[in-house]
């Protein structure tokens, strides 16, 4: 982290970057908010830990508006994200410094809550440069300990690697977490019986409470207006007035994305609910992976999107009745 | 409350045509005199294309039981590629709604061109049979539609 | 179970609009009609005094805060009028006498025509549409015309079309005594033999005396460089009261919309006094 | 006092819900949050926070008001009905039941607002004492005690025994209801509820945010605070979802909209977010269009306009549902201490 600062303030001293944008750290131990650095002294708050899950690329859209070069600290998976913005032309590549930063795996603090552990005064062991594999949790209620693996966000063991996809610099050393397979949590719904899926998904989303933090947070989501926040015809409907609405908010929110979504895991991370929603990205990744070949959003900046593209012998519709 | 059994259940139907194709598929079915159950409502649209994934979503809100989507044969389109947007884009949302648990027979896609009166009553036909025998929707309707 | 005694206490809640039926259009300018309300069963739908407002409501297009432009004293039937500018009034527009629309009301306070008013002089200053408000409280002050010193009313608009209410002007208040209307138009306009330019010009050239309390209401610019002019000519903040109708949305002071500051508009005003404007966040 | 033992609750509510609804936290996958009560749900009282704050029970996140329908020309109004059938919520925190305080500041001012007053009406809150604060709470800094909540019935859970206090009327009738599986307690149970309060208090103290000062946050120098160049910085990462919002107990912003069923048009209220950019859009446009403004709306809003209004109450709680919840880790917590820093360095 050292490192990292040091190069940030030098990088702003000769003027190469107006700002920095990383993160600062907040007065609780697993709380660190985006942030934006401009002085040497606002670096005594600088943190890059484990708890620094947010993806900061959907922060360059604002950032690209503003005079001068944004130096933004991306992990691995964010630069995808940031490769599908340029796609976009959301973000301005010449107004970003990039430095990509090591990942060892981000932590999720509702997983270690739902351990039971509460009370939490302090944690050591989420710094990217421990190398020990357990995080150890002073509590009110006494001290907790508990794998890094086991308090790691579920984006983080399906993993699509530690490489940097676009980048000005590295720096920091990242270590493979990649323990599941992608598609399996995908493949098990797919496998259950119509009324199992109904009811599933019918749980899941019951719980929502329509506080659009999902797509607030995405980085694909990034219409000026979105056409959930529209009066002109019936969509806007803020409430979950009916387990319709929420269907219908998060069928299409997951298809506006579809073939854009580089699976970064933000949605799944910010619902306040818990709500797995990155089932529903995934899912349609899965079907473009195997209607129209393997495609991963964000993995340069000029190919074709799947729905923006079609072949002359695509399959029908119907495959999907076929298919059982 | 008790639901009245006796009566055979009729189920509503949305049919979006494509202006060019379809449509007139439906009207040379209708002039040829051959039958489709009238609980096919059609919705005219442009072109395939123009259908928009919540349209449909929309329909089964508000109380459609199924949804079929008719366009021109791919290769025919007016516009030269809109079917082929369109096919990919039903394609996804198809087996999005089987993955949420909507039973997959409740939507369709079939390419209908001007000459094909015959073809469209059929697959009217085939498909209001295939709804019926799923019954009513519920997995997709808005509780605030019902009577 | 215990005994319900909640509807003893409230029978009907203030979000639940009442049914109004249009019983006459009367077609002010091109695109500003005047509806007149009544109960279905005949009479006023409620009591209400001037400046405040009514939310009218057409199902299932939208409802919009409209204040009531017929005066209190008018026993018989409520007005509105209404510009046609957006999906709402543009539904308003094409009804019919006869149609019915909901209305909940009445909202909000109202010009202090009952206290700080009372025995002043008034200026009126008002701007297009702006003289829906206005024009409720300048029939109540003309039939209660004892209760209050001398009246002037300056009214302009884009063009001659547009002046709102222009045969009550000319027939009932420019014959009545007491009472000076001052009219003004934007442009030059064939068969317009009056005043022409921006009312706030009007208002130096004309240059009334301090001695009168104004009330202003008309385009969110027009009331700006009213205001500035009125400082101009020395009138003090605490003599010039405004409206800030078209910042409510549920009428009732709950739903957060309309908070600014410490204040409500739907509750605390719309009606407001510029010194107590001045006080607000800069945020309205 | 009555006490229960745990073991006996699923009867007890078994038996509540025989006479009245019962809402009460409810895991439904893996979340925790009020729902009715039915046999089969997975009743969980330990979990300190429920992820949405009981508010939905007096007010909830969508209702109808009314349905309109149309006849030719002639239009009928048909009021929903209100509440008439007797309801209990039960395991509400200290914050929670304050949470409620301030809604009726909100909903039962003039004009009365019928839909919230016949729920708080039939409404018996029965609350529980928070056996394990946590790091997030913080309702000590806005008057609550957690320890001994203020309610229609406190429960305290310690051991093995659920013990039960009832304080107001309607509390006596829900105890009255429930006599058949409560026990009298006795001394020494009074002595272990004593001792379970006081090792509450004292956790409490220890928690991080338990000294927060509120100095200054008066509901005065509104201008002042409304002017700081602190927003500017504060706001930066708020994404502008409404999550705070919603599972705040206190924030009370609604909207009405119509929705067309095919068979009359019915109005609904739902909550609405002041994060929300369309928030302020209102006749004469939007007058917060950044989300600079929209943010300083909403702690303004609690901190010092809701202050001003209503004889110093906040419209915070600390229940710390903000400071769990928000996506880019910012809360009300982090907007009090900047100030506080800033009249520091002064």
């Amino acid at each position: 982290m050292q490192e990292l600062i040091n190069r940030a303030k030098e990088l702003l001293a000769d003027g190469t970057v107006a700002r920095v944008l990383g993160w600062k750290a907040g007065d609780l131990p697993y709380n660190p908010e985006p942030a934006y650095f401009e002085k040497e002294e606002d670096f005594e708050n600088f943190v890059y830990n484990g708890f620094c899950g947010a993806n900061l690329s959907k922060y360059m859209i604002e950032a690209s508006k503003l005079e001068g070069k944004t130096l933004v600290c991306l992990k691995p998976c964010d630069t995808y994200s940031f490769n599908q913005l340029i796609k976009e032309h959301r973000v301005d590549r010449e107004k970003a410094y990039i430095i990509g930063v090591g990942c060892k795996g981000k932590l999720d603090i509702e997983k270690i809550k739902g351990m039971g552990i509460k009370g939490i005064e302090s944690i050591s062991g989420a710094e990217i440069t421990d190398g020990a594999d357990t995080l150890t949790i002073q509590t009110l209620y006494g001290e907790k300990t508990c794998s890094y693996a086991d308090a790691m966000l579920e984006r983080c063991h399906v993993c699509k690697g530690k490489e940097h996809k676009i980048y000005d610099e590295l720096i920091g050393e990242s270590k493979e977490t990649k323990d599941a397979e992608r598609f399996d949590s995908v493949a098990a719904i797919e496998a259950m019986s119509p009324e199992e899926k109904f009811a599933f998904f019918q749980k899941e989303l019951s719980k929502c409470i329509r506080c659009n933090a999902c797509r607030n947070v995405c980085p694909a989501c990034s219409c000026r207006k979105c056409v959930f926040d529209s009066n002109k015809f019936d969509s806007s409907q803020k409430a979950n007035v009916d387990s319709f609405e929420e269907k219908m908010f998060h069928i299409i929110r997951a298809f506006h994305v579809a073939g854009r979504c580089t699976d970064c895991g933000e949605c799944s991370r910010v619902c306040p609910q818990g709500i797995p929603l990155h089932l529903f990205n995934r899912k349609f990744i899965k079907d473009i992976n195997e209607f129209y070949g393997e495609y991963q959003a964000g993995e340069d900046t000029d190919s074709r999107g799947p729905l923006t593209d079609f072949t002359f012998d695509d399959v029908e519709p119907g495959i999907v009745a076929e298919r059982g | 409350m008790s639901i009245e059994t006796k009566e055979e259940f009729r189920p509503k139907i949305v049919a979006f045509c494509c202006n060019w194709c379809s449509y007139a598929g439906a009207d040379l079915a209708g002039s040829s005199r051959l039958s489709y159950p009238a609980d096919v409502k059609i919705i005219r649209v442009p072109c395939s294309c123009r259908v928009n994934p919540m349209f449909i979503l929309r329909a089964f809100e508000k109380g459609a039981d199924g949804v079929i989507l008719c366009g021109c044969h791919p290769g025919d389109c007016h516009y030269s590629t809109g079917n082929y947007y369109a096919r990919r884009r039903m394609t996804l949302l198809f087996s999005m709604l089987d993955y949420i648990g909507v039973e997959n027979g409740r939507t369709r896609v079939e390419w209908v061109s001007a000459a094909e009166g015959v073809k469209f009553s059929t697959t009217m036909n085939e498909f209001v049979e295939k709804v019926r025998s799923l019954g009513k929707n519920v997995r997709l309707e808005d509780l605030r539609c019902r009577n | 179970m215990s005994e319900c005694t909640c509807h003893k206490n409230y029978t009907l809640d203030t979000l639940i609009p009442q049914v109004g039926v249009i019983t006459d259009i009367r077609q002010e300018t091109p695109d500003v009609k005047t509806f007149r309300v009544n109960a279905p069963e005949g009479g006023k739908l409620f009591e209400h005094m001037p400046g405040q407002c009514a939310m009218v409501c057409a199902p299932g297009i939208s409802e919009g805060m409209f204040s009531i432009t017929s005066s209190p004293t008018n026993k018989e039937f409520q007005e509105f009028s209404i510009k046609k500018c957006g999906v709402l009034t543009d539904y308003l527009h094409s009804l019919e006498v006869g149609d019915e629309i909901t209305v909940r009301g009445p909202y909000g306070n109202h010009f202090p025509v009952e206290t700080e008013l009372k025995g002043k002089n008034l200026l009126f200053i008002a701007g297009g549409i702006g003289l829906a408000p206005l024009r409720s409280v300048i029939n109540y002050v003309l039939d209660n015309r004892e209760n209050y010193g001398t009246v002037d009313i300056l009214y302009g608009s884009r063009s001659a079309d547009d002046l709102v209410q222009l045969k009550e002007i000319q027939e009932v208040w420019m014959k009545t005594e007491g009472v000076n209307v001052y009219l003004t138009i934007d442009r030059e306009q064939e068969g317009w033999d009056g005043h022409v330019g921006f009312v706030p010009n009007y208002l130096k050239e004309v240059g009334f005396t301090t001695d009168k309390t104004a009330l202003v209401c008309g385009p969110p610019i027009m009331i700006k460089f009213v205001l500035a002019a009125l400082q101009e000519m020395g009138f003090s903040k605490e003599q010039v009261y405004t409206t800030l109708e078209l910042r409510m949305k549920c009428g009732v002071g709950k739903c957060g919309r309309c908070n600014i500051g410490s204040k409500y508009v739907c509750k605390d005003g719309p009606v407001f006094r510029c010194d107590e404007i001045d006080e607000l966040p800069n945020e309205y | 006092m009555y006490k229960i033992a745990k073991e006996n609750l699923a009867a007890l509510f078994q038996l509540i819900a025989g006479s009245r609804e019962l809402y009460l936290p409810v895991k439904v996958s893996g979340q925790v949050n009020f729902r009715a009560w039915s046999e089969d749900a997975e009743v969980d009282l330990d979990t300190l926070k429920t992820v949405k704050s009981p508010k939905d029970a007096f007010f909830p996140q969508s209702e109808d008001l009314y349905t309109c329908r149309k006849d030719g020309k002639k239009l009928t109004v048909e009021p929903e009905a209100l509440k008439e059938q007797d309801f209990v919520v039960f395991g509400m925190k200290a914050c929670d039941v304050k949470g409620v305080e301030v809604l009726d500041k909100v909903f039962l001012a003039d004009p009365v607002d019928s839909f919230y007053a016949a729920r708080r009406e039939h409404g018996t809150i029965v609350a529980m004492a928070c056996h394990e604060p946590e790091e997030t709470c913080f309702c000590k800094v806005f008057g609550a005690d957690c320890a001994e909540p203020v309610a229609d019935v406190a429960v305290w859970m310690t051991g093995e025994e659920l013990y039960w206090k009832s304080l107001t009327e309607k509390g006596d009738a829900l105890t009255k209801s429930a006599e058949s599986l409560l026990a009298e307690a006795d001394a020494e149970d009074e002595k272990k509820v004593e001792e379970e309060k006081a090792s509450i208090r004292g956790i409490v103290e220890k928690l991080p945010y338990s000294n927060l000062s509120l100095e200054g946050w008066n509901g005065e120098a509104l201008n002042e605070k409304f002017n700081s160049e602190l927003w500017e910085e504060l706001y930066k990462p708020c994404l502008a979802c409404g999550t705070c919002t919603f599972v705040c107990p206190t924030c009370q912003c609604y909207d009405i909209k119509d929705y067309d069923t095919g068979h009359g048009i019915k109005r609904y209220r739902c909550w609405d977010s002041c994060m929300y950019s369309d928030f302020t859009m209102m006749a004469h446009g939007n007058n917060r269009t950044s989300q600079m403004q929209r943010f300083r709306q909403r702690f303004m809003h609690k901190l010092v306009y809701f202050p001003a209004n209503n004889d110093g109450m906040y419209s915070c709680v600390g229940c710390g549902r903000c400071v769990e919840k928000c996506p880019a880790s910012l809360n009300i917590v982090k907007v009090i201490k900047s100030f506080q820093n800033q009249g520091g360095d002064k």
